[in-house]
């Protein structure tokens, strides 16, 4: 049988990669459609043909799951993710973990900006202010942050040199060879970064929509998300 | 066949007041630069909406304020040739012809080949209305409204850009229109020598108002109007019947005051016409002139003379039931001692009955 | 060959197919609706107006948002077209080419609208005394006369359709081979590592697609303007 | 000043090959519809570059392929009156008369006021141009073209939509600027009676060429170009001075010929003058006519007479060092006995030479 | 008053602020490209009209990525702009009224150029026979009859900009005061649960900032086309 996948963008490659090695094991088929979370949930509450949903970030799934609009116990935490600050150009030294001593202001010129996506919307951001937040250093930087619409535009930032360092993903980091990773945000300093999926209440195909779940969910599945950087569940 | 117009209508600080009735044949609108002629027409096609009145086409009413009647412009069946030619610059020539046939899917006795011969537009059929000169534009525009096979011709100056010897060509052909199944024609003319051919009526137009209306004969005889249409077109328009054709070309007219003799024209023995003879071109003579080039000579009674601020002194001639005007100078006619009653002769040279002065009966 | 995977390329064919239906389809409404607002006045007509041009003021998300919530399987209108009509347009490509179509519809309809507002109304009248209707007019005088901004429009349109995104995939979603246009499979490389490439190729193709679609529109332009300035 | 043309032009199928230079004065450009008038005008005024050939205005040259100069439009001071106004549709009238001021910043001689009293369009300044009949729209395109001071009026047609008693208040107007100063005026008409009254120069078109060009004097009374002309506008065109003014209004001219009495002429005795006499208006007498109202009786001996295919007969007639043309029939050509050698009397109405027909020394 | 912060009402009056700027600043330029494209024949002809439709056929986040190659502070125009004027475009407001200006600019010069080509060139002879300079000629003729068209497209330049979002947010960001227009705080808005009604309300305020400039624009346009109709 055939399914379709509303997928938080970030996560489309990987969940590809997933899906075909999932089809040659079942035969069956999954369309990856990729949109943001807000987008993809919405759009479910409209009826959309979506058998499987991943999130970027939980809200959008408790936003669905309120309205009775996944099957209840479907839901589980598929990946994770780690909160890296970045700088253009290529490694000098070693990365380290950030604590509150990193001045992350020290690496802004007069007029530079800190590329982040939208602090108060978009999840990477909000992670992002948090951690800013935790280490107590958001209060200097608030005015200095530029929002991008998303998480890859914020990488495009510091890829181009416009933002000497910038806050994304570590996958978004990994996959880019114009940055280097300068720190990664303690976990405690925000939520942790989840990407929970679960089954559509309207879902043409359950059951195969639940094999797919448990797919990404084996070792096969946590092995292709590791590979594109992303951490698995315990 | 007959039009009635009479409405009113302002525009701006003008303001339009005509009440006139047209019989069949042609009605010419007269009037200056701005007197209100192509509003009028403009009113007939259905362009222009009255503020006020009503106008009848042969019974058909096309508008009636007062009942809210209002044809539209299409069901009129007017055919209209502008001032300006109004071609449709994305069609041919050919197509400009045809476009009233396509719209109303109706073919008339109208030829196209023939009307483009007629209006020497054959070579330009397939050219589009930005190739073509001034006249031949105003000659294509007179072909797309004669094809239209309309119950009314409404013409406003058409034949003012084109030059003498193709309007001696066209006007037969009105004349013919006019004559063949009486299809009425509005034409408006700053030109007297159109006015004396075509016209069976005549209506004189001043600041949006009717002065004077009625058969042209009459209205270019009144010594009254002679400074309102201009000394030199004044003249008077009067029935003529062929008698004979001669072998040297000239043909006999019977006249109500006698006999004239004209450079030949092609009508049959008994067919009534109608001839124009300026004031300007009669010469009055107390004796019957001798040796002279001129073949035409009445007798004639004066009934009138009218003496003008200038020079000039208009003298209504009455020969046989007709009138006609003649202009002398007041020296001539004190040196011949002209007065009411007198008896005398018209002399008019034959050629001074142009061609295009003679028209159908109407 | 370039190194485009079939998705990409049923992108291609499925923006193709969008653009032009929705072009095609909205261009009557469009030429009626500029002809409206060009020559008539009727209550109503500001608003008409507004109407028409919301599309350019709103954020493409919000009209999409706008889109979902109408034409959503819950949505009202949505609802109604699958009952009577069984027509679904969410997360179809036929919503695709709404979305595209009323995006595009503010372009199409302002360039028609100044055509019409330059065609002579003089010859409209010439046309009536010859014996033609109000429609006949329009079909033969008014509307060839405005052909050079039909043109200019439907090409407008039609680029912009090429180029939606955002009401799109806020309406439909971004699912390959039914709702995935061009900008939207552009979107999905972009929002991946390494994808640059390939989107890359994407935009040349959309950009080549929508410039042979201009030189022909040129094309076609400037010989019915020929003709109508008639040479 | 003089204008020289040569120039060579292809439009589709049409070719235009002219030749013609133009002295100081008024020169008409005459032809039937589509002959290449405009474009001829065009091609001076810089709208049409020719594909051939030469244009100079008064030495200055405007064109000429051969040595690449082709002077930009807005420097050949050249004020055109189009056949169709092109009056500016978003300025007011008067705006649109003082455009060319407004641009090349001048203020000539010309006087807005005094050119609208004129033109009768002082009431129409407010106005804009879609708010104007036909004719004023016309007037205003005159006085836009006059008001910008040209090197050159070039004139197509601007006299066609206007009525008689326009053009008589008019063409003094346009005298007194080719006058004045010399302003040369290129003047495209169908109407002899124009060109008569204006023209120093004639130049005949057919189908793009030049046919004959000369002094009006020459081409009217050219019995060869009856034909062309068109047999109602043929005469003859001959110098006049004025002698004295009699109490009863009557003018007195001498003319190589004799003497002429008309209507009173406003010129001062001593004034060289042009009169215009048309062949149709001239009879030939064998014996002096007695007891007439022709007042204009002149000695003439019959120089030609040439028989065309119908029944009238062009007879040249030497008045003194002039020639003068009548048309009379055969038949009284036949009954007078007339012959080349014969000497006669030329008798025409005093009237009959018209005050439009009256034109300065040029 | 609305439950709208500050910053909202900031990006308001930046949305203003940026789209006027934005239609102002390139209507020079739009004018003159639609002329060109209208009237001349150049070497170069058909690319200068593909690119003044790239924007339209690009999706907006692709032209706003390559504004910031090439206009960003690293980029070839980005830094020749510094080093030569100090302008900066990057992440200030400037840079959002550029990336406005450039997605509006194929719909003011489509507009206006439609414009140009339903002048009639008799009356340009005409203005030049009368001792009109080319230049003059274009001034005082030409311009006043496109004012209709110069209307249309600047309007349509105005709503578009108001409405842009894709290429602004990808080149400037969003940085609250400076570059965060009505479109990018509604974006915001729609990527939070509950945050509809915030961006409704601004959807509402920016919908009847465009709906006033349309219906001025209507006026405004009515009336000249009556001038030059001529009552
Ligand atoms: N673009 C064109 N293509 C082909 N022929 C053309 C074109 N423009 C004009 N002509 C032809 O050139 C000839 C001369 O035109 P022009 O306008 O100079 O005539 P005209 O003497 O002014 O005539 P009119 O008295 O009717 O205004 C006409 O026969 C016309 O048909
Ligand atoms: N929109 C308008 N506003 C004010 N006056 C107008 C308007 N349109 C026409 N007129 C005036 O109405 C009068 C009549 O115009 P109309 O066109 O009927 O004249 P006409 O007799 O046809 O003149 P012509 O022989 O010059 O063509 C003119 O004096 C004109 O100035
Ligand atoms: O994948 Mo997202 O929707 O950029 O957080
Ligand atoms: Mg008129
Ligand atoms: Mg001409």
């Amino acid at each position: 049988s055939e399914i379709t996948v509303f997928a938080a963008a970030s996560t489309g490659p990987a969940l590809r990669q997933v899906a075909e090695a999932w089809e040659e094991e079942t035969g069956n088929a999954a369309t990856i459609a990729p949109a943001g979370s807000s987008v993809l949930a919405r759009q479910i509450a409209q009826g959309a043909p979506a058998d499987v949903f991943v999130s970027a970030n939980v809200d959008w799934m408790d936003w669905l799951e309120e309205r009775r609009l996944i099957v209840p116990g479907s839901r589980r935490v598929l990946m994770q993710n780690c909160l890296v600050l970045i700088a253009h150009g290529p490694a000098e030294i070693a990365p380290v973990s950030l604590t509150a001593d990193y001045d992350v202001a020290r690496h802004l010129a007069e007029g530079d900006r800190l590329a982040m996506a939208l602090v108060d919307a978009v999840p990477a951001g909000i992670y992002g202010k948090q951690a800013l937040t935790s280490l107590g250093q958001w209060e200097a930087l608030a005015s200095r942050v530029a929002q991008a619409d998303n998480v890859r535009a914020a990488l495009a930032l510091v890829a181009l040199g416009e933002a000497p360092v910038g806050i994304v993903y570590a996958t978004d980091a990994a996959a880019e060879p114009r940055v280097h990773v300068l720190g990664t945000f303690p976990d405690s300093s925000h939520d942790p970064i989840l990407y929970p999926g679960a089954v559509t209440a309207e879902a043409a195909a359950p059951a195969a929509a639940e094999d797919f779940l448990d797919y990404l969910s084996s070792d096969a599945g946590h092995a292709i998300l590791e590979s594109h950087g992303f951490g698995v569940p315990e | 066949m007959s039009l009635e117009v009479a409405i009113r209508h302002r525009l701006g600080d003008f303001a339009l007041d005509v009440d006139f009735d047209a019989p069949a044949g042609v009605t010419v609108l007269f009037g200056r630069s701005g007197s209100g002629k192509t509003s009028v027409v403009n009113a007939i096609a259905g362009l222009l909406r009255p503020d006020a009145g009503r106008i009848c086409l042969s019974g058909r009413t096309l508008f009636d304020e007062a009942q809210g009647i209002d044809v539209p412009v299409h069901r009129r069946r007017t055919g209209y040739v502008f001032q300006e030619h109004r071609l449709f610059p994305h069609l041919t020539v050919r197509e400009n012809l045809l476009y009233s046939r396509r719209v109303t899917r109706q073919r008339g006795p109208g030829d196209l080949v023939e009307t483009a011969r007629l209006l020497g537009i054959e070579a330009l059929l397939d050219r589009r209305p930005g190739a073509l000169s001034g006249g031949e534009a105003q000659r294509v525009a007179i072909g797309r409204a004669l094809l239209s096979e309309p119950d009314i011709l409404l013409m406003d100056e058409p034949l003012a850009a084109l030059d003498e010897a193709r309007k001696a060509e066209i006007l037969p052909y009105l004349e013919r229109l006019r004559d063949r199944a009486g299809l009425p024609i509005l034409y408006v003319s700053h030109n007297l020598a159109e006015v004396a051919r075509l016209a069976n009526h005549l209506v004189l137009m001043e600041a949006g108002r009717v002065m004077q209306a009625g058969p042209p004969g009459d209205l270019l005889s009144d010594p009254a109007l002679v400074n309102i249409l201009g000394l030199r077109e004044a003249g008077a328009v009067i029935p003529a019947r062929v008698t004979s054709h001669a072998e040297d070309g000239v043909t006999e007219l019977a006249v109500s005051g006698g006999r004239l003799f004209l450079p030949r024209i092609e009508a049959a023995p008994g067919t009534a016409l109608r001839v124009r003879i300026l004031a300007q071109d009669v010469m009055i003579a107390t004796e019957p002139p001798r040796g002279i080039s001129a073949l035409n000579v009445l007798p004639v009674e004066i009934a009138s003379l009218r003496y003008g601020g200038g020079p000039g002194v208009t003298a209504q001639l009455r020969s046989g039931g007709d009138m006609l005007l003649a202009r002398v100078t007041r020296r001539s006619a004190e040196a011949l001692n002209l007065a009411e009653g007198t008896r005398c002769y018209a002399v008019l040279k034959s050629v001074a009955v142009a061609p295009t002065d003679i028209g159908g009966p109407g | 060959m370039t190194g485009l995977g079939p998705e990409a390329w049923d992108a291609v064919r499925l923006s193709l197919q969008v653009s032009l239906v929705a072009t095609m389809a909205s261009l009557p409404l469009g030429i009626l609706v500029a002809w409206a607002l060009a020559r008539k006045s009727f209550p109503g007509r500001q608003v008409l107006n507004a109407a028409v041009h919301l599309p350019l003021i709103l954020p493409p998300v919000v009209t999409g948002y706008l889109l979902l919530v109408a034409f959503g399987r819950q949505g009202p209108l949505g609802a109604m077209l699958y009952e009577t009509f069984g027509i679904t347009l969410a997360f179809r490509w036929t919503g695709a080419a709404l979305a595209a179509g009323i995006m595009a519809f503010p372009l199409m309809v302002r360039a028609i609208r100044l055509a019409f507002e330059a065609v002579d109304p003089r010859l409209e009248s010439a046309a009536g005394t010859l014996g033609a209707s109000k429609l006949q007019v329009f079909t033969t005088v008014t509307l060839p006369l405005v052909a050079p901004g039909v043109i200019a429009g439907s090409i407008l349109a039609f680029a912009k359709a090429m180029g939606e995104f955002g009401a799109t995939i806020t309406f439909v979603s971004n699912i390959p081979g039914e709702t995935q246009t061009i900008p939207s499979a552009i979107y999905a490389f972009l929002q991946v590592p390494g994808g640059e490439n390939a989107a890359l190729t994407l935009v040349a193709i959309s950009v080549g697609i929508a410039l042979a679609a201009l030189a022909l529109s040129e094309w076609v332009g400037a010989r019915v303007a020929t003709r109508i300035r008639g040479a």
